[in-house]
């Protein structure tokens, strides 16, 4: 169903309190300025022990409550909602709030890293104004000319399920991040903002499309993916991320022609 | 914009792994095809000229150095297609995993008929 | 004690006031990104029918040599065949390791200088082998006659 | 240190401080602070949907869905307010809508309503389809279209900002201000998260938005984030806090980890069963059995619990069966919520029941405001140029008991009225003064947290405050338990002045801030639990076994829980206004609770039953 979701329903019945309590290690990537290490980015490793239903975040927050306060990571809402706690885990980005222990070989030390790509700030904290920044340029509100209804404006349900994938998006910025065209310079609008993008152009009542189209048509745009679907595998809501950037793509062929 | 540190390598899955194999694949046919032009050129200037060049394609070495290119070419003629229906066809991002494993499928098959006649023609008869 | 004052070591802020770097709207890309699609579906057909013909049929690359080529060029289909070929994968080529160096150089000098590197080798390589299949005489003058087509001798 | 001056500032930015920004941004200048980025808010979690009687697929009038809240609400509902709500409800929809909030439509291309607890037709005959939805996230939408929206309006952020002081003109707590006398808010102090550095924001109007206070239980559908800062800022500034005791409690919560199960999977058939496989709310509410309102179900499931019916291996759990649905009904209907039973249980909802059990969910009480969410500072007066909307305030709409929806609505109905009065006020209003250093005290509080010498952790005493939170405040209460939190509560308060953290510096230093979240959480759990001892009746979310009727004649009142200083018998003290005398005294200061008379309109209070 979505990214995080490879393992699950394996273990039938295997609900609260069954599954036995076991160790695991976390090889977390951490960086802090203030710190005697500088600049310089570094690595830790803790084992603490975790519950069979325990997530990432769980372990986090454990090491951060009981072995070392400064380790430092956000998150809000726990439960894969908020977009907060992106981060790389064993390599893939994903929600550490969604990401269960037992799902990712606790047997080996876990590796935990900032998402790629954006100025790290602390630890597993990143800038994200970047992020937001490439969101904001594609204007992602409804642009409607003419006088408002004084009701609801009309859409037919079939209008309404066109877009419906890409109004999921939670800007947790896993997406973005994981994909090798934003690394390399940071310049990529990147598959978030296109996604927000798709969510109006392809809305029925929106009259932005054109606008949207032209600035997603930059140098920057829609033409640098490569359709590498590291930002659909990543995504946590499970949205067809490469899908929505294709249908872009083509419909601005066809404004094009 | 300050650069994030860098970081194990990012554990991307089919779609990462054939885009990367795309682009190698790419340069390298680039590449080759920049000499390739440049040695066909001697045409122009003296059969002598191209035959002695044409003549060094013809050992081994390089025979096998040109299997390898043929790899390269099958490899980026088919993913490319592959990307062009991710593009073009509206079931592609769906199926893309499943088109990867048929050009690989492909470029088996059409090396298994291609690398048998050319190894035998730059090992076995010669002039 | 308090903060913000000259005793304490201010922190910048870490939050980056974010400017894109320029904005270049326009169907360049849209243009470039089609006929990489476009180049490439034709590629397919000419590069294999290159490859087939040449490797392939009779002796492979054993075969190769002036007189084939000559012998090639003789028809005309053949002649359009490569010429066609080349300015495809030329500017197909050029243009996918564009993007690459886009990708890659990000300095501003660094990728100047690769593309200028990159278009000035385009030019090189497209008009000598324009002009190689063009000007080309499948019989020289003065050459060995052993080494050209049989038809020369005709 | 940094001032800034705007004529409003909005703290949040939630549903409710972004639908107030919306308003106020148009007319004056605005700030919004907030300490998540905007769409981190938890308003974004809600699934279920927002209700207003648009009549879209059946008949409808907002006086049904008024009549529906007050009686939700155990008559402990303001019914101005509720009135205000339900009339209001109708444009706030319509505003999304056009706002660009993809709901779901009816084949007419409407938008679509379904059924939800409490709502129902000519006041009480049948359930009514009245929530306008988003698939179930409905908040996600609402959240998203307003961050949208505030984009549009290009309105200013200070994200990853922590409010931490309110400044006032006058000290309430040992001030004795005449009725009607002026008291005016003047700005708020804030740190950033980034930089550790503290800004000072000069406003003419604030409005508070901050959102609950779930994280005094351990077990919540709530973030982590929210640690009721905004009611433990006014509250610390004398400021009351109105009906404190009401918390709710969600039936369906994952059991162990709190994750919200929308009351959409009963409405879709699920039932919930106890370990021998029996449909135990037949016996507790024969009628509408598994769709009894959720303070009934709540206390349905932990008496199953509690005399051994529970499932699983320690009998602390029941479990929602859904299995008799058809699977492609699942997931056209309940996507996201099997999902997280899926995700975090490891549990096939298809084939297997899910282990539920009730988690702690939403504050009815907050800091008090009248229906222009101006902030009240007593019974009667404001605090002029003070707002405050959405789950920090009560207005109240909820009474005692929060009907499914409708709190989507007052985020957006209120903050919508708190951002225009706000706008209004600042545009007759000049800056008033602030005081010398007006960050003296966060700083030093905040210094000190820092430069305490090692001592217990934080994390320890958050835990053993929210375990004595679900252990004794929870969904039964009783005058013996509630009085062993509070005694609990109290050894926690000194266990925190040694508290320490470890991290020191001053880049994002998220220890810190947790620490002085749990400030935050003390005193809220503690006005919690002491208008929970007082209120001797049970109504809506609080069920006191000890007293397990409703008192109308004693408690048909708010409480209004006022921090006053201990002090000699000739110093002055803060007005406290009201009729309950109950006192509770800690160290240096004691909580006293006064009360607020109910608005009552046209609905006399009835026997509440479905
Ligand atoms: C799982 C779940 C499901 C729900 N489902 C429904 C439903 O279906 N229907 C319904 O009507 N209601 C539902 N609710 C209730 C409803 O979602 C919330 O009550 C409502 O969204 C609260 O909105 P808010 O704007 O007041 O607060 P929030 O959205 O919580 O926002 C609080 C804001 O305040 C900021 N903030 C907090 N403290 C500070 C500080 N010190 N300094 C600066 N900023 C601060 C935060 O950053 C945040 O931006 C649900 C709630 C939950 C938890
Ligand atoms: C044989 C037929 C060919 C096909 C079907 C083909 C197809 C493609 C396609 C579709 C792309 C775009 C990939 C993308 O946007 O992600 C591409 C890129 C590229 N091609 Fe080809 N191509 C062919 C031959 C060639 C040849 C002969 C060369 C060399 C001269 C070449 C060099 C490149 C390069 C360098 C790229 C850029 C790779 C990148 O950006 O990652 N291709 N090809
Ligand atoms: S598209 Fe998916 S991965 Fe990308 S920001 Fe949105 S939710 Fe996150
Ligand atoms: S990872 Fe990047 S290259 Fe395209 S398919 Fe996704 S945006
Ligand atoms: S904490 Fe909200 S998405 Fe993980």
């Amino acid at each position: 169903m979505t990214a995080t979701l490879e393992n699950t329903a394996t273990e039938a019945g295997a609900a609260v309190g069954v599954v036995p309590s076991f160790e695991v290690t976390l090889r977390v990537r951490r960086f802090n300025p203030e710190s005697t290490h500088g600049e310089e980015s570094y690595w830790d490793e803790y084992t603490i022990t975790a519950h069979g239903t325990d997530r990432v975040l769980d372990a986090l927050h454990k090491i951060k409550w009981e072995h070392d306060g400064s380790l430092t990571f956000r998150r809000s809402c726990a439960h894969g909602v908020c977009g907060s706690d992106a981060v790389r885990i064993n390599g893939r980005n994903r929600l550490a709030c969604k990401t269960l222990l037992k799902d990712v070989n606790p047997d080996k030390p876990i590796v935990v890293e900032p998402i790629k790509g954006l100025p790290v700030v602390k630890d597993l904290v990143v800038d994200m104004e970047p992020f937001f920044a490439s969101y904001r340029e594609i204007m992602p509100f409804l642009i409607t000319t003419g006088n408002e209804p004084t009701k609801e404006r009309i859409q037919s349900a079939e209008d309404r399920a066109r877009f419906d994938d890409t109004t999921k998006c939670i800007l947790c910025a896993a997406c973005t991040s994981s994909c090798p065209v934003f690394w390399t310079d940071g310049q990529y609008f990147g598959p978030a903002a296109i996604v927000n993008a798709h969510r109006f152009i392809f809305d029925s009542r929106d009259e932005g499309a054109q606008q949207r189209l032209e600035i997603l048509n930059d140098k920057e745009g829609v033409w640098r993916c490569r359709t590498t679907f590291n930002c659909t595998e990543a995504c946590p809501r499970g949205i067809e991320v490469t899908k929505a950037i294709q249908e872009v793509k083509r419909a601005m062929i066809t404004r094009a022609f | 914009m300050p650069t994030a540190p860098a970081g194990t390598l990012y554990r991307g899955r089919e779609g990462m792994w054939s885009w990367v194999a795309h682009r190698v694949t790419g340069v390298l046919i680039f590449f080759f095809l920049l000499v390739h032009v440049l040695d066909t050129a001697l045409v122009r200037v003296s059969p002598e000229a191209y035959n002695a060049v044409i003549g060094t394609y013809q050992t081994p070495i390089m025979g096998l150095g040109e299997a390898g290119l043929v790899a390269a070419i099958v490899f980026h003629a088919f993913n490319g297609i592959r990307v062009i229906l991710v593009d073009f066809w509206a079931k592609g991002p769906k199926y893309q995993r499943t088109m990867l494993w048929v050009v690989v499928g492909l470029f088996f098959v059409t090396m298994a008929g291609f690398l048998p006649r050319h190894l035998m023609n730059v090992f076995g008869g010669g002039h | 004690m308090a903060y913000g004052t000259a005793a304490v070591a201010k922190v910048d802020s870490p939050r980056s006031p974010y400017v894109r770097r320029k904005t270049t709207r326009g169907n360049y890309e849209l243009y470039s990104w089609i006929f990489m699609r476009a180049s490439g579906v034709v590629l397919v057909v000419l590069i294999f029918g290159h490859l087939f013909v040449n490797l392939m049929v009779g002796e492979g690359v054993h075969a190769i040599d002036f007189a084939f080529v000559a012998g090639k060029w003789a028809n005309p289909l053949w002649g359009v065949w490569d010429l066609l070929m080349l300015w495809l994968a030329m500017i197909h080529g050029t243009n996918g390791v564009r993007t690459i160096i886009n990708d890659y150089a990000q300095r501003d000098l660094t990728r100047g200088v690769l593309k200028s590197l990159l278009y000035t080798a385009f030019v090189v390589v497209v008009v000598v082998g324009t002009l190689v299949i063009f000007t080309f005489d499948p019989c020289p003058p003065n050459a060995p006659e052993e080494l050209l087509a049989s038809f020369c001798t005709a | 240190m940094q001032t800034h001056q705007y004529d409003v500032v909005i703290v949040g930015a939630g549903g409710a401080g972004m639908r107030a920004a919306l308003e106020s941004s148009k007319e004056a200048r605005t700030a919004v602070i907030s300490k998540l980025y905007p769409t981190r808010s938890h308003t974004g979690a809600a699934q279920g949907g927002m209700c207003a009687a648009l009549a879209n697929v059946e008949e409808d009038n907002w006086e049904w869905h008024t009549f529906d809240t007050i009686k939700g609400g155990d008559y402990l509902v303001d019914q101005d307010a509720a009135e205000v709500m339900a009339k209001e409800a109708i444009e706030a929809v319509f505003d999304l809508e056009r706002m660009g909030l993809p709901f779901n439509r009816t084949p007419e291309g409407r938008i679509d309503q379904r059924r939800f607890g409490g709502h129902t037709r000519n006041h009480g005959e049948a359930a009514v389809r009245r929530a306008c939805y988003a698939a179930d996230r409905t908040g996600h939408m609402i959240l998203q279209t307003l961050y949208q929206n505030c984009v549009k309006q290009d309105v200013e952020f200070f994200n990853e900002f922590y409010v931490l002081d309110l400044i006032v003109d006058h000290d309430l707590t040992t001030e004795e201000i005449e009725d009607g006398a002026e008291v005016n808010a003047t700005g708020v102090v804030a740190y950033d998260l980034a930089t550790g550095e503290i800004h000072v924001f000069q406003a003419k109007s604030i409005v508070f938005a901050t959102g609950g206070a779930g994280k005094i239980f351990k077990t919540t559908s709530n973030a982590h984030t929210l640690t009721g800062d905004g009611m433990a800022l006014a509250y610390r500034r004398g400021l009351p806090l109105e009906d404190m005791e009401f918390f709710q409690f969600h039936p369906t919560g994952l059991a162990g980890l709190g994750i919200l199960l929308s009351e959409a999977a009963r409405g879709e058939g699920g039932i919930l069963r106890n370990a021998e496989g029996e449909r135990f709310m037949e016996r507790y509410a024969p009628t509408i059995k598994d769709l009894a309102p959720r303070d009934i179900v709540a206390r349905s499931m932990a008496n199953e619990v509690r005399e051994g019916r529970g499932a699983g291996p320690n009998k602390d759990y029941v479990l929602l069966d859904l299995t008799h649905l058809e699977p492609a009904h699942i997931d056209a209907k309940l996507p996201d919520i099997t999902e997280f039973a899926r995700t975090y249980l490891g549990v096939e909802p298809y084939t297997e029941p899910v282990p539920v059990y009730p988690t702690a969910h939403y504050a009815m009480g907050g800091v008090p405001t009248n229906i222009e969410g101006e902030v009240l500072r007593d019974g009667r007066n404001v605090v002029k140029g003070l707002y405050a909307a959405g789950e920090v305030a009560c207005v109240s709409v909820h009474g005692s008991n929060r009907l499914g929806t409708n709190s989507l609505l007052d985020i957006n109905v209120f903050g919508k009225r708190a951002g225009r009065s706000a706008a209004a006020y600042a545009k007759t209003a000049t800056f008033k003064d602030l005081p010398e250093t007006p960050a003296a005290a966060v700083v030093a509080q905040l210094d000190e947290m820092r430069n305490r010498p090692d001592g217990e952790r934080v994390a320890d005493i958050r835990k053993a405050l929210q375990e004595t939170m679900d252990a004794n405040a929870q969904v039964f209460r009783t005058g013996e338990s509630l009085n062993e939190a509070l005694a609990d509560i109290r050894e926690l308060r000194k266990r925190y002045s040694n508290a320490s953290v470890q991290d020191k510096g001053r880049l994002f230093n998220t220890d810190l801030l947790e620490a002085i979240e749990l400030g935050f959480l003390l005193d809220i759990a503690e006005v919690t639990v002491v208008a929970a001892i007082n209120r001797k009746e049970s109504r809506g979310g609080h069920y006191r076994e000890d007293f397990p009727d409703r008192d109308d004649k004693h408690y048909m009142l708010h409480t209004m829980a006022y921090r006053r200083p201990t002090v000699a018998s000739d110093q002055a003290e803060g007005h406290v206004e009201g009729y309950f005398d109950h006192v509770e005294e800690f160290d240096g200061y004691k909580v006293v609770l006064g009360s607020k008379p109910v608005t009552m309109t046209r609905y006399e209070p009835m026997e509440r039953k479905y």
